[in-house]
């Protein structure tokens, strides 16, 4: 399928991701042992054919770009085209733009804001994504039907998701047609929107032009659910794992749930690969006295303690002695002789000094910040 | 389009590697795996790249296929570069009629209007079935400093040993006045790691003159060495400490296997400022599961471990079933030990499967290498013996 | 690491093209320059990637090596791809013996492991010698469409120059009932262009059985073909519309290049949709000096221009001296004409010198191309005659 | 030589640049029919062995984004490093900064900024540049000598420009050492600086450093000049052409020398060739009736018309009849039938209409800003 484009939304204002965003916008954040969230997206998009993606950037995206490069390890390094960073801040008065209002807000300001990049990109089908919804879908079957169904729009949801607030819900008839959209809260039989619509390129370009006419904010409970009556909305259930990125516990019972067996092979399901940032790191080694299980390690870990119900990320030294439990450990985390952590999630490149004893709970993992020595 | 370089890597990638036997009845030697991650071929690419030479020459005539797509656009060692990079060189044809490489030297020979292309000053002369780590702009900088026409870089072994190596004899401030291959009563311990550098309008005399000779075999150490030696040219030992390994044999490669988990084999590959890069497989991070356990091992992304593992070493999307055992084995990527197998001082190939309760290898006759051949299934209960290889299924009624 | 692919291109890149006599001297004939910019190869090469196939085999056994660092890792034609992307695929050794490729089926049967690591459903099988511009992946569409087993590309020539083709006699639907290969009494006006898609299960079949057969030439005009008609295969034609010339002669190769310059002869290559894309020279824009004269012509990159140039194509660095005359010529990559020479009805390669007042083939013999090899000198008040191809330098004196 | 990087400023406040500079940042403004102002500094440092450039970025960098790309037609795409776009707004409280006041101006705000990039390049030298400067040196001889003279820093300097205001003009002694700096205006004898300097990379950390401290504003009049008695500045002289753009009319003036044979053989110099983007545009096409007399043409032109003493850049048209003289048609530029230029800077995708006339002066070149239809 050469003849779709995928867009994709990493920015997000989630306050309630705490530290973890602090030094990133949500769809950077580490996640899996190997991956940013927006890894899971964007490889989705990669494998079901999209030749262009655009990743609509606002704020904090310093390490998206870190991480994304010329985009080249998701094959997205193109003469012309591949993978696209699209700035919102990069908004400049052309032609194209000229006299629309882009001061509104969300994913509709970010629409208007890259108009020419969509307008100029010339595939017929577009995936919108967003870049904190961690999920593997393989996309292909979903366009087959969506050309198949004649629907104007075929939105990816499942039942919803629970600790969100201000998810999008929607309510669909026999057919499986979306007959209502709200936010929110979600009434008894509906399903929540993943984020991922499909449709015609044209059709993108029709839906932002009504939602600037109108001075439309909201792109889904604004322009889509005044358009009900006449739009099409097509709306398809996925029943693998989904996370979607919006508080730290919810991040922190997400990234446990990989230590199941199912939700590591619908997740990491060979047939449709995750990428991500090649980082050339060696295997892991194992010392004599390492004690390791029911844990998820990356490459380049050290391993001389005990590790129980966690989660290591790349080049993370764990120290003789070291006992570490139901935690996460990010990239470069250097966890000292002796030490206890139980519910702790140490970002990136942390240091925890010999003989330190840290402890959180289930309902409130303690974040020890980037770069931090405690 | 194509920019001067100064100096021009080419490692012969060589012949099929036959003393690896069932390991490389379908990959070239220099493709076999290595270390959890990598393949022998990554070493000497690293080394060029880390070492700021980012032209390279593949030499080969046998399996290049492989070779080529494992290579790629030689991304994954940052040799996609617009001037140079890395190609892969097979035997070609001109007008008329084509030859393959008859020796090593014949094989730089025929590629000669490949390396004229860079106008390079140096040649580095590399093969591709040594693991080391290797800073080649030190090598070169002696070589200039020494005002040599061939630099050979040589490496101080045993006495013992010596007798199996070709020997470089040195003058006190390291000029090379004789070689003897493989002598029997050894006058140096200088060992030749096969690592040259020629100044580039030299070598090339030399290979002409060396082609018409009719009676040569066309060969670095038997031919080229010797006949520079014999004609005065300026030829110096250069002495290379740290880990260097030869892993041509079933013997020498579980060896350098197991030196990755001797932290003092000198073997250190975890070392940002000179990694060793290697085609990247796009797989999770690993589980280890409640009643699995790994001690003194390697182990790569995408395996998953429910038995017991120890002095291993396990390349990525190994399975390890329940109840199942691996001790001082290599696991290549995508083997998978069922349920109450036992592996033990054993080499297993990609992709093979080792069915319930099959033994594989023991440690009763320590350095005997059991080794199971890539994408063979070997069925439940099975035992093959220490020291066997394996080439076919073996079924589980058996 | 290797992913799945729908189709799979193969590109005969051929032997030496010896019709194209001193210009394949030193170049393969898909690397021979055309059109100011390009060189043949980047034709089919630009149509893949433009119709979304990313892996592409080049099938070659004649000087690989240019052809290797013309395409190096493959980004000019976006072809730098981690999965997929180009590669130059050489004979190799298997095993013991290796051999030269036999024929055009042959050389798909020795690379059967590279197209079977991508899994494709379809194989295209392109040659290297035509200028045109087709998007396969609707000759793809139609192939699937009509549920063939091969779909043979094939394009409208006059009835006069039926006989000179391969010839596909088809029923109304475009089923292939015949082939004749150059009729002299020819039933159908369709030419075959060398270019096929077939299912890869099937043409795998064949390819199998050819190489089984001792009395086979291994081609697949004369062998492959004939006989998957003969067994009831599903073989369609595709009919083409456009511009297509193959330009495997002297004369073909100047033609091609006039069309360059004629709005109607349906070549035109500058369709932003399209790009033809090429190895770039990083060359500055041209310049044309106060006495400088250029019509009815293209002009690359870096030329420098005092004398007057008329229905003439002249590629990247080409020289002409003041009171120089070009005229009906293609003079390629870094060609320098000096002052009072007059060039006309001629083909220069690259980086050759015309001496002052020299004279170039002659426009009263016309159809008589005159041809000078690339890298020679021909001195000053040196006339070479109309039709003459001379391939060593001429000096002044003579 | 690899053990050389570069860091190229490729922001400037030239307003004089007028309109050429509305859409793009001095360094991205097009220059010479195929290339961008920094190309020529860009690969004046690739030439030189450099494998990490550094480019700092402003304002207005989206179409320098565009330009550079991964930095492949530089050869500068790199697992690690290669080309590195640095925005200084990506500033980050980081520990390494921290504390440290990033308000100051210019090339000394520039650096601080980007202190880890410099940190974490690990190699032993930099060459500092200016993407404005236009000009075709070879780098490496000025590098040995600078490692041979045992001096502090290496400065490439030439004879005033004239034109400027606000250059960096040096005072030197015999023995080349610089004695002096000073701005805005020139006395006799003194040297001009090209903005090029090659020292030590711990040297540059060590300036930054004291500009920290002192709470200097300026790299050249106040850092180096203030430490002029201790530091040792070798200047050397650049004796080929160059372009420093201010102005809309240096900018033209420069333009046109390109059409003296010696300027262009000087700037396009072969065995230090000048990278820029590549574009896959046809060679140019002469029609039967075209005209064209001393002009530098690009690639993918298609000329029909009069053409005298102008600069066309890639993909221009000119339609029969028309007469451009005395003028720089930017890229994609369309000069309809019986129109009459002179004197006139058309920027890219111009439309000038049939039967127009424009005329401007040497000392007054009329812009036709980008994208307009005249």
């Amino acid at each position: 399928m050469n003849d779709v484009m995928g867009l994709l939304f990493a920015y997000s204002d989630s306050k309630r991701m705490g530290q973890l965003s602090v030094p990133r916008t949500t769809s950077s954040i580490p996640f899996g042992g190997n991956y940013r969230a927006l890894d899971f997206m964007l490889s989705n998009m990669v494998n079901a054919g999209c030749r262009d993606v655009g990743v609509v950037l606002r704020e904090g995206y310093q390490s998206l770009l870190d991480h994304l490069g010329s985009g080249r390890d998701w094959d997205l390094s193109r003469k012309n085209g591949g993978l696209v960073l699209l700035p919102p801040f990069g908004y400049n008065p052309t032609m194209e733009n000229r006299g629309y209002d882009a001061s509104v807000k969300g994913k509709m300001s970010a629409l208007i804001n890259n108009l020419s990049y969509i307008r100029n990109t010339r595939k017929k089908y577009v995936i919108l994504g967003e870049g904190r919804v961690i999920l593997n879908i393989r996309l292909e079957p979903f366009i087959d039907e969506h050309i198949r169904s004649g629907a104007d729009i075929t939105m990816v949801s499942a039942a919803p998701l629970g600790e969100s607030t201000r998810g999008i819900y929607v309510t669909t008839d026999e057919s499986s047609r979306v007959t209502d959209i709200n936010t929110y809260h979600s009434s008894p039989g509906q399903l929540e929107s993943l984020g991922i619509y499909i449709l015609e390129r044209t059709a993108l370009l029709d839906l932002i032009d009504y939602g600037i006419v109108n001075d439309m904010s909201y792109f889904e409970r604004g322009v889509l659910r005044t358009l009900l009556p006449e739009l099409h909305i097509h709306c398809k259930s996925h029943h693998g794992f989904v996370a979607k990125l919006q508080t730290i516990e919810g991040y922190f019972n997400s990234s446990m749930e990989l230590l199941d067996r199912n939700v590591r092979r619908d997740l990491f399901n060979p047939d449709n690969p995750i990428y991500t940032r090649v980082r050339d790191f060696v295997a892991t080694y194992y010392g004599d006295e390492s004690d390791v299980t029911n844990s998820l390690v990356a490459d380049g870990c050290h391993i001389e303690g005990k590790v129980e119900n966690s989660i290591l990320f790349r080049g993370v030294h764990i120290a003789p002695g070291a006992v570490v439990k139901n935690s996460i450990v990010m990239t470069n985390g250097k966890i000292g002789k002796n030490t206890f952590l139980n519910y702790i999630i140490a970002d990136k490149l942390v240091t925890v000094t010999d003989d330190s004893m840290l402890v959180g709970s289930t309902r409130f993992p303690v974040v020890i910040n980037k770069g931090h020595t405690v | 389009m194509i920019k001067k370089k100064t100096c021009v890597a080419m490692l012969l990638a060589g012949g099929q590697g036959s003393r690896l036997y069932v390991l490389t009845t379908n990959v070239a030697k220099p493709a076999v795996p290595f270390g959890g991650k990598y393949r022998i071929i990554d070493f000497p690419l690293s080394n060029c790249i880390n070492s700021g030479i980012d032209t390279v020459g593949v030499l080969t005539q046998y399996e290049p296929l492989q070779l080529n797509s494992y290579i790629g656009n030689g991304h994954a060692w940052d040799l996609d570069r617009m001037s140079g990079g890395v190609h892969i060189l097979p035997p070609y044809m001109r007008h008329k009629s084509g030859e393959w490489y008859t020796g090593t030297a014949n094989a730089i020979y025929q590629n000669i209007p490949f390396i004229e292309q860079y106008d390079p000053e140096y040649v580095l002369i590399l093969s591709g079935d040594h693991i080391y780590r290797m800073d080649y702009t030190k090598m070169i900088a002696y070589h200039a400093e020494k005002n040599a026409d061939c630099t050979i870089s040589v490496i101080n072994v045993s006495l013992e040993e010596a007798s199996r190596f070709g020997i470089m004899n040195t003058t006190s401030d390291g000029v090379i006045y004789e070689f003897e291959e493989k002598p029997k009563e050894p006058k140096s311990t200088l060992a030749s790691m096969g690592i040259y550098v020629f100044n580039w309008e030299k070598l090339r005399k030399y290979l002409e003159e060396d082609e018409a000779n009719k009676e040569s075999s066309n060969d670095f150490g038997k031919n080229i060495i010797p006949t520079m030696l014999a004609n005065g040219e300026k030829m110096v030992a250069y002495e290379f400490e740290g880990y260097w390994k030869d892993v041509g044999t079933i013997d020498s490669l579980w060896d350098a296997n197991m030196d990755m988990l001797a932290p003092n084999s000198g073997l250190n590959i975890d070392d940002p400022d000179w990694r060793i890069y290697t085609r990247n497989l796009a797989l999770p991070p690993h589980y280890i599961s409640p009643e699995g356990r790994s001690s003194h091992s390697m182990v790569a992304e995408g395996c998953e471990i429910e038995g017991c593992v120890e002095d291993s070493v396990l390349f990525g999307g190994v399975k390890v079933g329940r109840g199942a055992k691996v001790l001082y084995s290599v696991l290549m990527n995508g083997v998978e030990i069922e349920e109450g197998a036992t592996v033990e001082f054993s080499i297993i190939a990609e992709n093979t499967k080792v069915g319930k309760n099959a033994t594989i290898g023991s440690d009763e006759e320590i350095g005997k290498i059991t080794v199971l051949a890539a994408n063979i299934e070997i069925g439940d209960g099975v035992t093959v013996n220490a020291g066997d290889m394996v080439a076919e299924n073996i079924g589980g009624g058996q």
